[in-house]
């Protein structure tokens, strides 16, 4: 039944040499685990310890970041590549081979999954350790961290999954721990509510991905994502025929999760939970599980199911495009932040789904640190004003100047800003747009970093500039709190550094590479040098967003006029219900099915089929007394008893007429006169 | 005779004051929940049916109707709803839930009716023919006669029936005395 | 060991029932006597039923094992026939297990009228009855066990049910629910079997035509199913009817499932937990037992049908679930939900299918059966299963509510839990069907049913919703609750326990099952 | 005036006396119900009457008749609800069903 195995010691795709790792590699499994050993560990003996469990968590977490972080240099200095399955399950054979299909749990330790842990452990790590800064004195902090544990645990089985079996294991872990974290609060009911969408938005989009992986698994005789993609490359005629429609099932499954247009409508409501689980959410774990998942298949788009691109790009630039206008018009903090993070998901699955495997994946990496430090930053804002809203905000410049300067320095990376992280991955998605032919879509997404850079100088200007609105006196947070900060404010400066077109940097190489170090080859676009000119482009629609979200916002933050002004008529109410989105899901499917749809599967149980087996029972009983009644107590005595039975039996009946009501008798005589009249007529 | 002649004679005017009055009066007596209400009603309808008997020269017929039902009959009903005390005002339980029974029933009555009355027009003939006797009261001399000569004998049995009615009204309105009351006379 | 090879089976079937007549040996007052006797008895059995998956050869899972064949009523051909294989083994262990947890849980939670020793009695029987269907490799022996089982049931229904009025639609009658949902429960049971029971005379009779003497005796029967020997005529295709009315009864299958919500909400919650752990599997055991391999020919005519019934109640009763508003009905109507996965699994008639109903089985009996402890548990302390009321469960017991919600995520089919696999493998084994039937359709039921985990996720999380979550309604908030007690500790961590493991390991029962199934599906359909 | 218009009338004027009489429940109230179709009958006789203008006034003759039965009929009618009444201080003839099987 254990079955380890060691498939492929490969060569890379540029012919390099892949090494099998060492020890870290070989022990990669630790990480996978040590999570969950905390989260068991806090759930029994938290409540018991001095920080309620918060040092087992940040434990775990810290090392997850050196074995992520040892194995990040290890990939750097050499190409990893090492699966390892463990046999959990024969199901059978479906009767289509001789050998029995299987399921199985291991890890992959390879550029993309070695660049998914350090992310998720190094962003994991700063938020527990920030959150044990935020959540002091709050309720559950046992609860909470095991829920985090449990958390990036998902998320790192996730992108440890060599199949996706384990894959979708991590996948609803993940929704799971991110029900539990958002309804943090479940004694209010909107929170628990948010839980409750957040789970059952990812639920459906689930149903693609279960379908999807039913589709290849079968077809491939292997839920391997090795042999998936080494199928794919070679056009492997197993795949023929599910290909696009499985990919677009798997694509389905990553709209959810990753927060595509039109599942998008959890995240925004995702904020109920406490800000350390938005940073993680929005970085690090949860929605770029959707990006891995197409990052981890590409060969399956970028080989076999081309015409599903034709599907999975619109959505994802309606996604960056339409969706990041929803962020102009909100006024809590968190929530501007949220679908910023739903346009810049649209901007990482465009690339991907336009070929562009490495800029995806690098707006990824980038995005997870200047997004992080933007929540944990408006986090810090929101445990100093105790309000999410903006309009109880500014002028708080003065007042939280860590907070303040790495804010900006978030705000700016997310902006587009040369040469901050967010302008080098988001030039290269541009790049890799208009390489592969997708002008209009290109433009789009040029239109939208002017949107992108728009929105976040508003949020800024409201927030930290002009004068403070709300009440009581905010104050700097801790430095357990400002720490991952300045810790997260760095790499957003200089991540971007990492992948500048044809440079290299030494022998640790560059992003291209490191996530490059896969066995089956991408095939995909990545610039081999800077374009000036869109690079242009794209500073142009940040610098221009900045200066009209400076112009409109920055003057009268403490006035306030410029958000009137921008209640436009019609477009602010559109704008401000996201479309009316979430209107048509609840009204148009959600209360439905909750009420007159499962009322009526109820009636139909209660009143026809139990109708017609109640009515059978009391039919059957009736046909019973007959039988007793007329053909075995009478019809045995019927020769002896026929006259007095008879008579009795005809005096019982007839008796039944003598009710006693008068109106009967009344009713009997006017019908029987009536009869009488008819019947002289006739006669007559 | 068509309905425009029928309108043109000034008499059917004098019928048409009368009978819708006494259909809604009825109709009143039927429905309505205060039961002195419905005897009142009742009393409207008789009177109707009273001026109808003199448009069709039954004058006797008319007062003695007015005398015996207007005057006694009536007075006999409110004494009744009286002494059994029963609700003077509205009252709710006066008229069955389910009334469309007797709806259904009632209009099947006055459809047989109504064919009744069309098919013997046909067989017997002239029933919309000017009635010939109207104009002419009818003298009580006759009908003092036929009560003595040709109907004398139910005349009499009505008498009887009457007295028979007024002893056995009042051996059941009166009450079961304890025999000491009987002693005492208190039911006299 | 040669003893236990011999005797080891028998005794785990007969071990109950020896019991039940000692308990009345005990004198009425002795009440912990009775209990002690009964959890001896119970742990006895259950240690026997992992001693035979101990000592069970899962390398020819596929064959009898254990198997004792004694002349039993010579006249009729009818033997004493009875073994395990790899699909009856994890059945059998968990049908002696959750007994083992049933007496444990019962040690003091009693309903009126407080009979110890009736009702630990009915148990007792009950397991024999249970234990011995899922052994039983005779037709007349299978069908005594299958009966054995509706008896005590229905005694713990009647007696200790819930004793409210309820009005049923229609019909216009106010009824006493336990009356009405033990007479229900007994009379729709018995009106399937009695059509079973045709069956297998049917089969009795036919079957001298190919062999030197008529035979009730199971594998008999397969071998000449694998000859096909039944054909796919008039007669076969009435055969499978008959039994097929007989198992959907059981199982239950839409549209004849109306007597589980009722017996369910009225049974005493032992009666429920036994009733949703191991009666229901009765049903989609006998079919992978007996339809399917006695007549391969018409259950591969009958499978589209059998899968349309299945989504019918994935669907049906998902919905049906959001309109209820007692936590036990809507678990109730769950199993409806969740025995449709179980049968859409069969209905592919594939290994992977039939895999899927058994993993399915064994995780619905844990988690069903864990559920429906928990609303037991629950109406003991409040006194209510209106959903309405309850709220902020959490709150006031926050490990009773932990547990609930672990449940819950079982049951709604978590991915690492063990309610996903049977539903996955389904699906997996709707995409491909066996060979001839229709690829389209059965895909067609996939979406459905894929669709229906969607709905599940929907009610569960309402349910906890508004169960566990929220503030505590008024009428609790200043009530003191006592959280998890002893014994529901130790009748449930087990569950919860092998919950997690089939979740994350699910080759603890496929390890047993998929030789097995892999063969089923071999001999009965070839290829 | 012609025959027809008072047949109806009594046809209408009786349809209503049933329809009280069937629906009615209280006592009293059916009592006058009676009465409406009484009249009904009355009327319809002494139309007869007049249409076939006996000598001898058969018709009239017969309409007294009715009143002077109706008469005593409603002195017993009135003289049993009282006793009822007194007996069971209701009116309701529903109530009364003591003469049943």
């Amino acid at each position: 039944m254990v079955n380890v195995s060691l498939p492929l010691v490969l060569a890379a795709t540029d012919g390099a040499e892949l090494s099998s790792g060492g020890f870290f590699a070989a022990t990669a499994w630790i990480m996978l685990l040590l999570p969950f050993v905390a989260f068991l560990a806090i759930i029994l003996v938290g409540k018991r310890l001095k920080g309620l469990g918060a040092e087992l968590a940040i434990g775990a977490m810290g090392i997850n970041l050196v074995w992520a972080s040892v194995l990040l240099v290890q990939n750097m200095l050499e190409g990893i590549y090492r699966e390892v399955g463990l046999t959990i399950a024969e199901i059978g054979t479906l009767g289509i081979t001789d050998q029995n299909l299987s399921f199985e749990l291991g890890f992959v330790v390879d550029g993309l999954s070695i660049m998914m842990y350090w992310v998720v452990a190094f962003v994991g790590f700063l938020v527990f350790l920030y959150a044990h800064g935020y959540m002091k004195g709050d309720v559950r902090v046992p609860w909470f961290f095991a829920s985090l544990s449990l958390f990036a645990g998902s998320m790192l089985v996730l992108v440890g999954a060599p199949n996706l079996i384990q894959l979708i294991i991590g996948w609803e872990g993940v929704g799971l721990a991110s029900y539990l974290l958002i309804g943090h609060y479940w004694e209010h009911k909107p929170n628990s509510d948010a839980a409750v969408k957040a789970f059952m938005t990812n639920k459906v989009a689930d149903v693609g991905l279960i379908l999807g992986t039913i589709l290849i698994g079968p077809s491939l005789g292997s839920f391997r994502f090795s042999a998936l993609n080494q199928a794919a490359a070679n056009h492997s005629e197993s795949l023929e025929g599910v290909a696009v429609v499985g990919g677009l099932l798997l694509f389905f499954g990553a709209m959810g999760k990753s927060a595509q247009f039109p599942l998008h409508v959890w995240l925004p409501d995702a904020m109920a939970g406490p800000t350390p689980v938005s940073a993680l959410m929005h970085a690090a774990t949860m929605v770029t599980a959707g990006i891995y998942l197409m990052a981890r298949t590409f060969p399956l788009y970028q080989e076999m199911a081309t015409d599903a691109r034709a599907i999975m790009l619109p959505i994802a630039v309606i996604t960056l495009f339409v969706l990041g206008f929803l962020a102009l018009v909100a006024d809590d903090l968190k929530r501007v932040l949220a679908f910023s993070t739903v346009s810049q998901l649209g901007y990482m699955m465009a690339a991907v789904a336009a070929g562009g495997y490495t800029a995806g994946l690098f707006h990824l990496f980038t995005h997870a640190f200047f997004k992080a430090l933007l929540f944990l930053g408006a986090g810090s804002v929101i445990h100093a004003v105790h309000s999410n809203n903006m309009s109880d905000m500014g002028g708080l410049r003065k007042s939280m100047p860590v907070t303040f300067w790495t804010f900006v320095v978030g705000a700016v990376s997310l902006a587009g800003v040369i040469p901050l992280a967010g302008f080098w991955s988001k030039d290269e998605i541009l790049a890799t747009l208009g390489h592969e032919g997708y002008t209009l879509f290109m433009w789009v997404a040029i239109l939208g970093a002017f949107v992108t850079a728009f929105y976040m100088t508003r949020a800024v200007s409201l927030t930290f500039l002009g004068t403070y609105k709300g009440t009581g006196h905010p104050h700097e947070s801790p430095p357990v709190m400002t720490g991952p900060l300045v810790a997260l404010a760095i790499p957003s400066v200089v991540a971007g550094l990492f992948n500048i077109p044809g440079v290299t940097w030494g022998p640790i190489g560059n992003f291209t590479e490191w996530v490059g170090h896969r066995v089956v080859p991408m095939g995909d676009y990545h610039p081999k040098s800077i374009e000036w000119d869109l690079a242009a482009y794209g500073l142009i629609a940040a610098g221009a967003g900045i200066l009209l979200g400076w112009r409109l916002f920055a003057p009268d933050a403490a006035t306030q006029t410029a958000r009137d002004r921008l209640r436009i008529p019609v477009l602010y109410p559109l704008l401000h219900k996201g479309y009316y989105i979430d209107d048509l899901y609840m009204k148009g499917v959600v209360n439905p099915i909750k009420g007159p749809v499962a009322r009526a599967v109820d009636w139909v149980n209660a009143y026809v089929i139990d109708t017609v087996i109640n009515g059978v029972g009391a039919l059957t009983a009736r046909i019973g007394e007959l039988v007793y009644g007329r053909f075995d107590q009478q019809g045995i005595d019927l020769v002896l008893n026929a006259t007095a039975g008879g008579t009795g039996w005809a005096g019982g009946r007839l008796r039944l007429l003598q009710s006693g009501k008068v109106r009967q008798y009344a009713a009997g005589f006017v019908v029987g006169a009536l009869l009488l009249v008819i019947a002289l007529v006739i006669v007559i | 005779m068509t309905l425009a002649d029928w309108i043109a004679e000034p008499v059917n005017w004098a019928f048409l004051a009368m009978a819708f009055p006494m259909v809604l009066a009825a109709l009143r007596v039927v429905t309505s929940r205060n039961v002195v209400h419905a005897a009142l009603f009742l009393v409207l309808a008789l009177a109707a049916s009273a001026g109808l008997f003199l448009l069709l020269s039954a004058e006797f017929v008319a007062w003695v109707l007015v005398l015996v039902y207007i005057g006694a009959v009536v007075v006999l009903f409110l004494f009744g709803i009286m002494i059994t005390r029963a609700p003077i005002g509205k009252e709710t339980n006066l008229s069955h839930k389910k009334i469309w029974p007797a709806a259904v029933a009632s209009l099947a009555v006055f459809g047989v009716t109504f064919w009744l009355i069309y098919e013997l027009g046909e067989q017997v003939g002239g029933f919309s023919d000017t009635l010939p006797a109207v104009g002419q009261a009818t003298p009580t001399e006759i009908l003092g006669e036929g009560f003595i000569n040709i109907y004398l004998i139910p005349f009499e049995a009505v008498g009887f029936l009457l007295l028979a009615a007024l002893i056995g009204g009042i051996t059941l309105a009166r009450k079961d005395l304890s025999p000491a009351e009987e002693r005492e006379g208190a039911g006299l | 060991m040669a003893w236990f090879e011999s005797v080891g089976l028998s005794l785990t079937v007969f071990l109950p029932a020896a019991g039940a007549l000692a308990l009345f040996a005990l004198p009425k007052a002795q009440e912990n006597a009775q209990k002690l006797l009964a959890l001896v008895v119970t742990g006895l059995t259950a240690v026997l039923a992992v001693g035979v998956a101990a000592n069970f050869d899962y390398g020819r899972s596929e064959r009898f094992q254990f198997e004792v064949t004694e002349s039993w009523i010579p006249a009729i051909g009818a033997r004493y026939h009875i073994g395990v294989d790899g699909i009856s083994l994890p059945l059998l262990v968990l049908s002696a297990v959750v007994t083992l947890l049933a007496v444990i849980y019962s040690w003091d939670h009693w309903e009126e009228p407080r009979n110890v020793r009736g009702f630990l009695a009915l148990m007792l029987l009950l397991a024999t009855g249970m234990n011995g269907t899922f052994v039983a490799l005779d037709l007349v022996l299978f069908f005594i066990f299958f009966e054995l089982v509706l008896l005590p049931m229905y005694f713990m229904i009647g007696i200790w049910g819930d004793s409210s009025k309820r009005r049923i639609p229609v019909l216009g009658r106010t009824v006493t629910m336990r009356l009405y949902a033990a007479i229900k429960f007994f009379i729709f049971t018995l009106f399937g079997s009695a059509f079973m029971l045709l069956g297998f005379l049917a089969l009795y009779f036919r079957s001298g035509d190919f062999l030197p003497a008529n035979t009730f005796d199971i594998p008999a029967l397969i071998a000449l199913g694998a000859e096909n020997a039944f054909g796919s005529g008039t007669f076969a295709f009435l055969v499978f009817g008959a039994m097929f009315l007989g198992f959907a009864v059981k199982v239950p299958m839409w549209p004849f499932h109306t007597w589980l919500p009722d017996a369910h909400t009225a049974a005493p919650t032992v009666g429920s937990v036994l009733l949703a752990a191991i009666l229901l599997k009765l049903g989609s055991y006998a079919f992978l037992r007996i339809s399917i391999p006695i007549l391969p020919e018409m259950a591969r005519e009958w499978a589209p049908f059998i899968g349309l019934l299945a989504v019918i109640g994935i669907i049906y009763g998902s919905l049906a679930c959001l309109a209820q508003t007692d936590v036990k009905r809507l678990i109730a109507f769950s199993s409806v939900g969740h025995m449709g996965f179980v049968m859409l699994g069969i209905a592919t008639m594939t290994d992977v299918g039939f895999n899927a109903s058994l993993i399915g089985m064994v995780a619905h009996g844990l988690i069903t059966g864990l559920l429906f402890f928990l609303a037991g548990s629950m109406h003991h302390r409040y006194h209510t299963r209106e959903i309405a009321r309850l709220g902020g469960n959490q709150k006031l017991m926050p490990w009773m509510g932990g547990i609930l919600a672990f449940t819950a995520m079982a049951s709604l089919g978590l991915p690492g839990l063990a309610g996903f696999w049977g539903e996955f493998m389904s699906l997996l084994g709707a995409y491909r069907p066996l060979a001839g039937l229709s690829s389209s359709q059965f895909q067609t039921y996939m979406v459905i049913g894929a669709i229906g985990t969607v709905l599940t996720a929907g009610y569960m999380l309402w349910m906890l919703q508004r169960v566990n979550l929220g503030e505590p309604k008024a009428e609790w908030a200043d009530r003191s609750f006592h959280d998890v007690e002893t014994t529901e500790w130790l009748a449930w961590a087990p569950l919860i326990v092998a919950i997690v493991v089939i979740g994350v390991y699910p080759q603890v029962i496929l390890g047993s099952t998929t030789d097995a199934v892999v063969n089923l599906a071999r001999t009965a359909f070839g290829g | 005036m012609v025959l027809t218009q008072f047949l109806v009338l009594g046809a209408l004027m009786f349809s209503i006396g049933v329809f009280g009489l069937l629906s009615r429940r209280n006592a009293v109230t059916i009592l006058l119900s009676v009465e409406l179709m009484l009249a009904a009958v009355n009327i319809n006789l002494v139309a007869f009457e007049a249409f076939w203008n006996t000598a001898a006034a058969h018709g009239q003759i017969f309409a007294i008749f009715v009143i002077t039965i109706a008469a005593a009929e409603v002195g017993i009618g009135l003289a049993i609800i009282l006793l009822v009444f007194r007996n069971r201080a209701s009116g309701n003839i529903d109530e009364l069903d003591l003469m049943r099987w």
